[in-house]
């Protein structure tokens, strides 16, 4: 029972964090269908960006974190101008490989140059880095308040991509972007938008996440299959979906590793390849296709 | 009135498009024959590169078949490659020594794991497919970590020495043997290649790759065909393994790995997919590119390769091949 | 004349709703047969449930008197039940020489050969030349797909159902996009059918249904709502409410 | 004449760290003792070799034989990689010296391999039995499961058991890790008395991280390691929670003998820094002591000559005294027991006991 | 309410899809409020005038205004704001949303009940609502495009075959339904009779270019000038029927 108990807290907690950074990456994949393999770059950039705003700079956390997605964007905003725009569409695959994987290097280079190849820290504020004891469990506090942030990431994006004009028109203009300019919608604009979305979404997971996912050049690369896993068996521009897959990924990876430590990584490779043949379109397909 | 209906002038644009693209093909072999052999005598202390590139190049063939005529999206082809490697490895160890038979050893079991997994997962599209290719390889390489007395698991298997080709030639420290052994078997491999795209079942091939639902509706089983080419595709892969195996005498994990399987979709796509000459070609650049700006500054060529590869996206959206094609077209229409 | 095609108490649900609720119909060789009704009314759904793209709820679907309720589109079409699709569906990048050849590998059980040559045999030479010339399409043998006129792909998709020697042929809109003015050549095209084929088409261009059919059929909701010649059709008061309206007086 | 020396090592990728110590203990070797040896220049040429990649380690060792002429080969992070290059030696008659590549398998495989780094077996056989004297009843092991984490697993376990002590459980943990919240559970519910661990950067700050966040330290487990878990470049993002930290290995930044001063001086002299100085450091810098001492005896000709001149060569390195295994041509040397501690507001390993004359415990026959 | 809006002015108009140019210098004048049929065979370039006009093709010459507002340099969504609405001849529904979604995109800043106008139109569509826009039928995904552009109340309309799919009844009413709208409206059908019966002024095309404008009673008239343009004997056609 309270290994159970433990697993499941650990597993939410993990999920929680994958979810916050997956979920910009299905946003995009399912709005602009663009395989974006830089998402786990722009993260990272996040991560290292609040690393010197606290290291170098003295920043408090909040600010740091606030800065951190705020300048992710605003770096990343002219590469969608200059770069994304020619990929979107579903018809582009391959070329949205070579260049977010080209783009994905370079960010690696530059990060390696300006920081060098250790891995960088955020100092936690005392705020959040106590402990607190769920009965048997422990659970860091810092989890906790990702376990909040996280929540609140899945209220806002529903409610804003289900719930209002917005949403319906930005994905009118994923569905068929020339029809949608016919009907008055400024796709462009709605595409910067999204953009802006999910590299924001990424940054703050690539800031909050970095007291499990280290933070080192190598961030860019090692972590995006695990994000694609997610947005995979979630289905592609779900919000719920993102939600379920990364909690359920969450907790089977931890389940596998404590249960058969010495198989965790089989056990997960076989329990993905099981969902997603059980699931091949992902436990949330968006409506009719 | 039926001339109405004809819409000539964008016909024969399509149509020369379309031969640019065909009637450079007969030349690629001899052309691949002459400059392996150039590259003997031009680069005699680069043979190790040289095979290596050799070897890349048959990998990346073999994802041109599943990708580039199938249009099967795979994140995950180094499993392939990787049980074609450590089959001939294993075998290597174990039981024979003789190259030939290492290679149909590595051929077999490429084509045998791809006809397993690729019946279990071929049903899947999309980015769920991607997932499972990566998750299948990613399967795959725990199993060879876990498995060490066979494998040698994260240490690498070692050990490996394969006897002289056909009893005759000796793998040397130069790498002469190695060299000219990958180019014919390479050019062997690509002539059956090219037989294979050029048959019904390409034709079928492509036809699935378009649109699976019309080749139903013409009495075709679209899985079938999509299991039948990943299985080839394996084969061909498998092959690229236990060439690997058999002239570097070694196989790491990093045979089963996500870098090898991402890296070989970028040569593709660099090359130009669905013309197996491509795949050549995009092999060459990248790991020649790769090779030069690694021995030039080894601290920071990723921001080289990484500033090329968005080039390439930009100024040559087709791949290398594609872009070669359209200007070779611009001047045959000039000359004319 | 011999059943061809039998269909008994189908039913289709989406969720909630019935979109075919308990059809029963068949179809003799040599018949011409058309399914008209309103939009919405289950005509598509009826096809792809024959065809196997879609599963029936219930209901069975018998071809040349065998129960091929569970096959896969696939081997219903090796029996000789064809479809062409209601909007052209062509394989961009292959010319219509490719398609014709292709269809009559299909047909033939031709396709798995790897190392096979794509140059056809005499005797496949000739029924390319052939089909192609019967519908026309001679002159734009080797032009792809993606720069083929419209209608022209309307009668490839015509070209390519012969190529498979149907049994049972079903045309969803035929007509679709081509000029009423031009609709006749798809009329030529039929009339050089096999007589013992059978036929069902579905269009909502009168002329041609009603040139074209012995017996029509009327679907509304997802029912048969009457069948018979295009004479009684046209003058059958519910037909002339839930479809045909006003016009059809002037025209038929 | 020139007598060249090709180093094969992670100049990019997550293992540049590893890269760049090799390169700058170089110059900094040949800025103490100079670039020429019985008048030929000795100089180096390096490859980049980011990740585990056998086969492209072969050839480059190649084209460093082939086209460049090497008479050395040498770095080698990565133990598949330094394995790979076994038939290319033999047959070039090329001596390897590897600079990091920690399995005790390496040497055996070729005659002409030489080591002058560590194995995992050498800093953790004194380590179990230390905390086997200490009077610790029980340790459960949690190690990356690779080459070097399954010979630290086997390397403690062996000396632990054998002096009594008891493994209550062994883990394997994969090396893609992220979260090692299920692992600290299990630890947990082992309900042992100490912790021994292995894992390679850069996850061992989480790790560590993570021993405190999940509350183990409160539980008052002990922790042992190798000194790989406390590098001195990564204690700065480990933060507190590296205090206190028990480890045992062959080079500590705060090693205080002279030399080592020394040797770290040049380092802040010609980089500006000597903060990133690693055991990987003191692998290259005394890999390049051999070589010098093999060109003396061989010129930089016949490899086998060569490799036979420095067995048992002893010598005072930055780490301590050194000596060459005549059998296993793996260094010999002191195996330190550091804490991990404050001073100046600087984290550091102080060293507090000194186990000597440290052989590779894992190479057959070396344990008895 | 001020004057009737919708002036529609085309100058010239060259455009194509990428270097091939499919119209050379269209020109056609559609005062506020009139209708236009604009006929011709199969791959004559009618689509692509109506493409044109909306802007998704690519210009080589010519120029547009709307009310004396110039439209050449704009973009297709300001094009829209601006009072140009457009159903063309694939439908183009969104198949992720759902019905009701689809009609949200034509509202153009309205209010979400204005939807009833749609409904009230195509009663068909409110049954529907939830259904998926992928899912519908093909004729409801016609009575979907047209109520969309509708929704924005333009002042020119665009039409490319809307009947085309459609159940005769649904013809009847749809023609029914256009003839009270205050609007200009270009109409493109291959149903010559309804077109004719609808329009004021007809425009022939012939690859790609005007080949005689005129009102539609001179058409009528004039068996010779359907029987070149579109290959049918109208006056014949339309007197026996079949
Ligand atoms: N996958 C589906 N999910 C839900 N409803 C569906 C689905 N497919 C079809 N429908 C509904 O079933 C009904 C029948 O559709 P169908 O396409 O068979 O009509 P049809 O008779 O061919 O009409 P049309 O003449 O307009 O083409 C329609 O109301 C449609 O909305
Ligand atoms: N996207 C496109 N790219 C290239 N050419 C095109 C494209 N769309 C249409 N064409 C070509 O432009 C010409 C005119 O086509 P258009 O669709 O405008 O004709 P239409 O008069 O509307 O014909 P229909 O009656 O079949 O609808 C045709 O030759 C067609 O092949
Ligand atoms: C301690 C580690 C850096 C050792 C290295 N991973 C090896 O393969 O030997
Ligand atoms: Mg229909
Ligand atoms: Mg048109």
């Amino acid at each position: 029972m309270e290994t159970i108990l433990g697993i499941a807290v650990d597993g939410v907690a993990y999920g929680t964090i994958l979810f916050i950074i997956s979920v910009g990456l299905s946003v995009m994949l399912g709005l602009m269908r663009v395989v974006n393999l830089a998402h786990g770059a722009f993260a990272m950039m996040a991560g290292y960006l609040a690393s010197y705003g606290m290291q170098s700079l003295g920043l408090p956390y909040g600010l740091a974190l606030l800065a951190a997605i705020l300048l992710t964007v605003i770096v990343t905003l002219p590469l969608e101008r200059l770069l994304y725009r020619r990929i979107y569409g579903g018809n582009n695959e391959l070329q949205q490989v070579l260049l977010t994987i080209g783009l994905t290097f370079v960010i690696i280079a530059i990060a390696n140059y300006s920081f060098g190849p250790t891995v960088k820290r955020i100092p936690l504020p005392d705020l959040l880095s106590g402990s607190v004891s769920l009965g048997s469990k422990t659970i860091p506090l810092h989890r906790a308040f990702v376990i909040g942030l996280g929540a609140a990431t899945i209220l806002g994006l529903w409610l804003l991509l289900e719930r209002t004009n917005f949403g319906v028109r930005l994905r009118a203009a994923v569905d068929n972007p020339a029809m949608a300019e016919a009907l008055g919608i400024r796709t462009e604009r709605l595409y910067t938008a999204v953009f802006a979305l999910s590299t924001g979404l990424a940054a703050l997971g690539g800031v909050l996440g970095a007291e499990l996912l280290p933070l080192d050049p190598y961030y860019a690369i090692r972590y995006i299959v695990l994000f694609l896993a997610v947005v995979a068996v979630g289905g592609a521009g779900s919000i719920l979906g993102s939600v379920v897959a990364a909690l359920a990924l969450g907790i089977l990876d931890t389940a596998g590793r404590y249960l058969v430590p010495n198989f965790g990584e089989f056990f997960f490779s076989a329990a993905l390849i099981l969902i997603l043949f059980r699931w091949p379109n992902g436990f949330f397909h968006r409506r009719a296709a | 009135m039926r001339g109405d209906l004809m819409r000539l002038p964008a016909f024969l644009e399509n149509h020369r498009a379309r031969w640019g693209s065909v009637l450079g093909e007969p030349a690629v072999l001899p052309l691949m024959i002459g400059a392996g052999i150039l590259g003997y005598f031009l680069f005699p202390e680069d043979l190790g590169l040289l095979t290596r590139i050799l070897t890349m190049a048959l990998y990346i063939l073999s994802l041109d078949l599943v990708l580039g005529y199938a249009g099967i999206a795979t994140l995950g082809h180094a499993a392939l490659f990787g049980a074609g490697a450590y089959a001939a490895g294993i075998m290597a160890v174990h039981i024979v020594q003789d190259p030939l038979l290492l290679l149909l050893i590595g051929t077999l079991a490429g084509g045998l794991v791809a006809l397993i997994t690729g019946a279990l997962i071929l049903h899947a599209h999309g980015l769920t497919l991607l997932m499972l290719t990566i998750a299948v390889a990613q399967l795959l390489q725990s199993l060879a970590n876990k498995w060490r007395e066979l494998t040698g698991g994260s240490d690498g298997l070692s050990g490996i020495d394969p006897s002289p080709v056909l009893g005759l030639f000796r793998f040397d420290l130069y790498g002469r043997t190695s060299y000219l052994f990958a180019l014919v078997v390479l050019i062997v491999a690509y002539a059956i290649a090219r037989r294979i795209v050029r048959s019904p079942f390409g034709l079928a091939c492509r036809g699935v790759k378009e649109d699976p639902l019309r080749i139903a509706a013409l009495g075709g089983n679209p899985r079938r065909y999509l299991v039948v080419m990943y299985t080839v595709g394996g084969a061909f892969a498998g092959l690229a393994g236990a060439l690997t195996t058999v002239t570097t005498g070694i196989v790491g994990l990093d045979s089963l790995g996500f870098t090898l399987s991402a890296e070989a979709v970028v040569m593709l796509v660099l090359g130009g997919t669905g013309r197996l000459y491509g795949a050549i070609i995009g092999t060459v650049a990248f790991m020649t590119i790769h090779h030069i700006l690694a021995a030039t500054d080894p601290f920071h060529w990723m921001l080289f390769i990484g500033l090329f590869l968005i080039g390439i996206v930009l100024f040559a959206p087709g791949g290398i091949t594609a872009v070669s094609e359209k200007l070779a077209q611009r001047l045959a229409r000039r000359g004319t | 004349m011999t059943e061809l095609l039998r269909v008994s108490g189908l039913v289709k649900n989406f969720g909630g709703l019935t979109v075919s609720s308990n059809v029963n119909m068949s179809l003799k060789a040599g018949e011409r047969c058309a399914l008209i009704g309103p939009n919405g009314a289950g005509k598509t759904t009826f096809v792809n449930l024959v065809t196997g793209v879609l599963k029936p709820s219930a209901g069975t679907i018998y071809l040349d008197g065998q129960d091929v309720t569970k096959l896969p589109p696939q081997a219903r079409v090796q029996r000789g039940l064809i479809r062409s699709f209601q909007i052209a569906r062509l394989f961009p990048t292959l010319t219509v020489r490719e398609h014709v050849h292709l269809a009559l590998l299909q047909r033939g059980q031709k396709t798995f050969r790897l190392f096979g040559s794509l140059r056809p045999d005499a005797a496949t030479k000739a029924e390319i030349e052939d089909l192609l010339a019967v519908m026309g399409l001679s002159s734009v043998a080797e032009t792809p797909i993606s720069a083929l006129a419209y209608g022209l792909q309307r009668l490839l998709e015509i070209a390519l159902a012969l190529a498979l020697k149907p049994k049972v042929l079903i045309l969803d809109e035929p007509a679709a996009g081509v000029p009423h003015s031009e609709s006749h050549r798809i009329l030529d095209a039929l009339d050089r059918l096999p007589a013992d084929l059978a036929v069902l088409m579905i269009d909502h261009d009168m002329d041609l249904v009603f040139r074209f059919a012995h017996r029509i059929i009327v679907l509304a909701q997802g029912q048969i709502l009457c069948s018979g010649s295009a004479a009684e059709i046209s003058a059958d008061p519910k037909v002339r409410d839930v479809y045909l309206g006003s016009r059809a007086r002037e025209r038929a | 004449g020139v007598i060249k020396v090709g180093v094969v090592g992670p100049f990019s990728g997550q293992f540049a760290q590893g890269g760049e110590n090799f390169k700058q203990a170089i110059e900094v070797y040949q800025a103490i003792h100079g670039k020429t040896v019985k008048g030929d220049t000795v100089e180096f040429i390096y490859k980049d070799l980011p990740q585990v990649n056998p086969a492209q380690s072969r050839a480059l060792s190649q084209e460093l034989i082939v086209k460049d002429k090497v008479s050395f080969l040498a770095g080698y992070f990565l133990t598949p990689n330094a394995l790979a290059v076994a038939p290319l030696i033999d047959e070039a008659n090329i001596p390897a010296v590897i600079f990091n590549a920690a399995t005790s398998i390496i040497t055996e495989k070729s005659p002409r391999y030489v080591r002058t780094s560590f194995t995992l077996w050498q800093v953790t056989a004194p380590l179990a039995d230390y905390v086997a004297k200490q009077g610790v009843k029980s340790v459960v092991t949690a190690v990356t499961d690779y080459g070097p984490g399954i010979d630290a697993e086997a390397a403690f376990k062996t000396v632990y058991e054998k002096a009594g002590g008891k493994i209550v459980d062994t883990i394997r943990m994969p090396l893609s890790t992220n979260d090692f919240a299920p692992f600290m559970q299990r630890i947990k519910d082992s309900k042992a008395e100490a912790l021994y661990a292995f894992l390679p950067v850069p996850i061992t700050t989480t790790f560590v991280k993570a021993f405190q966040d999940n509350g183990l330290k409160e539980t008052g487990i002990k922790f042992y390691g190798p000194g790989d878990l406390t590098q001195e470049p990564d204690l700065p993002s480990m933060g507190d929670t590296a205090l206190g930290l028990l480890t045992a290995f062959h080079y500590s930044q705060a090693n205080p003998s002279a030399l080592n001063q020394q040797f770290l001086a040049k380092h802040r002299e010609l980089f500006g820094s000597s903060d990133k100085v690693t055991f990987f450091s003191v692998g290259a810098y005394d890999g390049v002591h051999t070589i010098y001492k093999m060109i003396e005896a061989a010129g930089g000709k016949d490899g086998l000559k060569a490799v036979n001149a420095i067995k048992g060569l002893s010598w005072e390195s930055p780490r301590g005294p050194v000596t060459i295994d005549p059998v296993t041509r793996h260094v010999t040397q002191n195996v330190y027991l550091r804490v991990t501690e404050k001073k100046d507001g600087k984290l550091q390993n102080t060293q507090f006991e000194t186990l000597t004359n440290q052989p590779d415990w894992g190479y057959p026959g070396v344990m008895k | 309410m001020s004057a009737l809006k919708g002036h529609l002015e085309a100058k010239g108009l060259t455009a194509g899809y990428g270097q091939t140019r499919i119209i050379e210098g269209i020109s056609l004048s559609a005062p506020a409020g009139s209708r236009i049929a604009l006929l011709g065979r199969n791959g004559v370039g009618k689509t692509t005038t109506l493409a044109s006009l909306v802007g998704q093709t690519r210009r080589h010459a010519g120029t547009l205004t709307l009310d004396g507002v110039d439209l050449t340099e704009l973009s297709a969504s300001r094009r829209a704001e601006l009072g140009l609405g457009y159903v063309p001849q694939t439908r183009d529904i969104f198949r992720s949303l759902s019905v009701e979604e689809n009609l949200v995109t034509g509202l153009k800043g309205r209010p979400r009940a204005a939807l009833e106008e749609a409904y009230a139109m195509f009663p068909r569509l409110k049954e529907r609502r939830r259904n998926g826009g992928g899912a519908l039928s093909g004729g409801e995904q016609q009575m979907l495009s047209v109520a969309r552009a509708l929704l924005g109340q333009p002042s020119v309309l665009l039409l490319d075959e809307p009947l085309e799919g459609l159940a005769p009844v649904i013809c009847d009413q749809l023609m029914q339904v256009l003839t009270t709208l205050k609007m200009t409206i270009i109409l493109v059908e291959q149903q010559v009779d309804r077109a004719l019966d609808f329009a004021e002024q007809v425009i022939f095309l012939e690859r790609g270019r005007v080949m005689h404008q005129g009102a539609v009673a001179d058409v009528r008239n004039d068996h010779a000038l359907t029987e070149r343009f579109l290959g049918v004997d109208l006056v014949e056609q339309t007197g026996t029927g079949a």
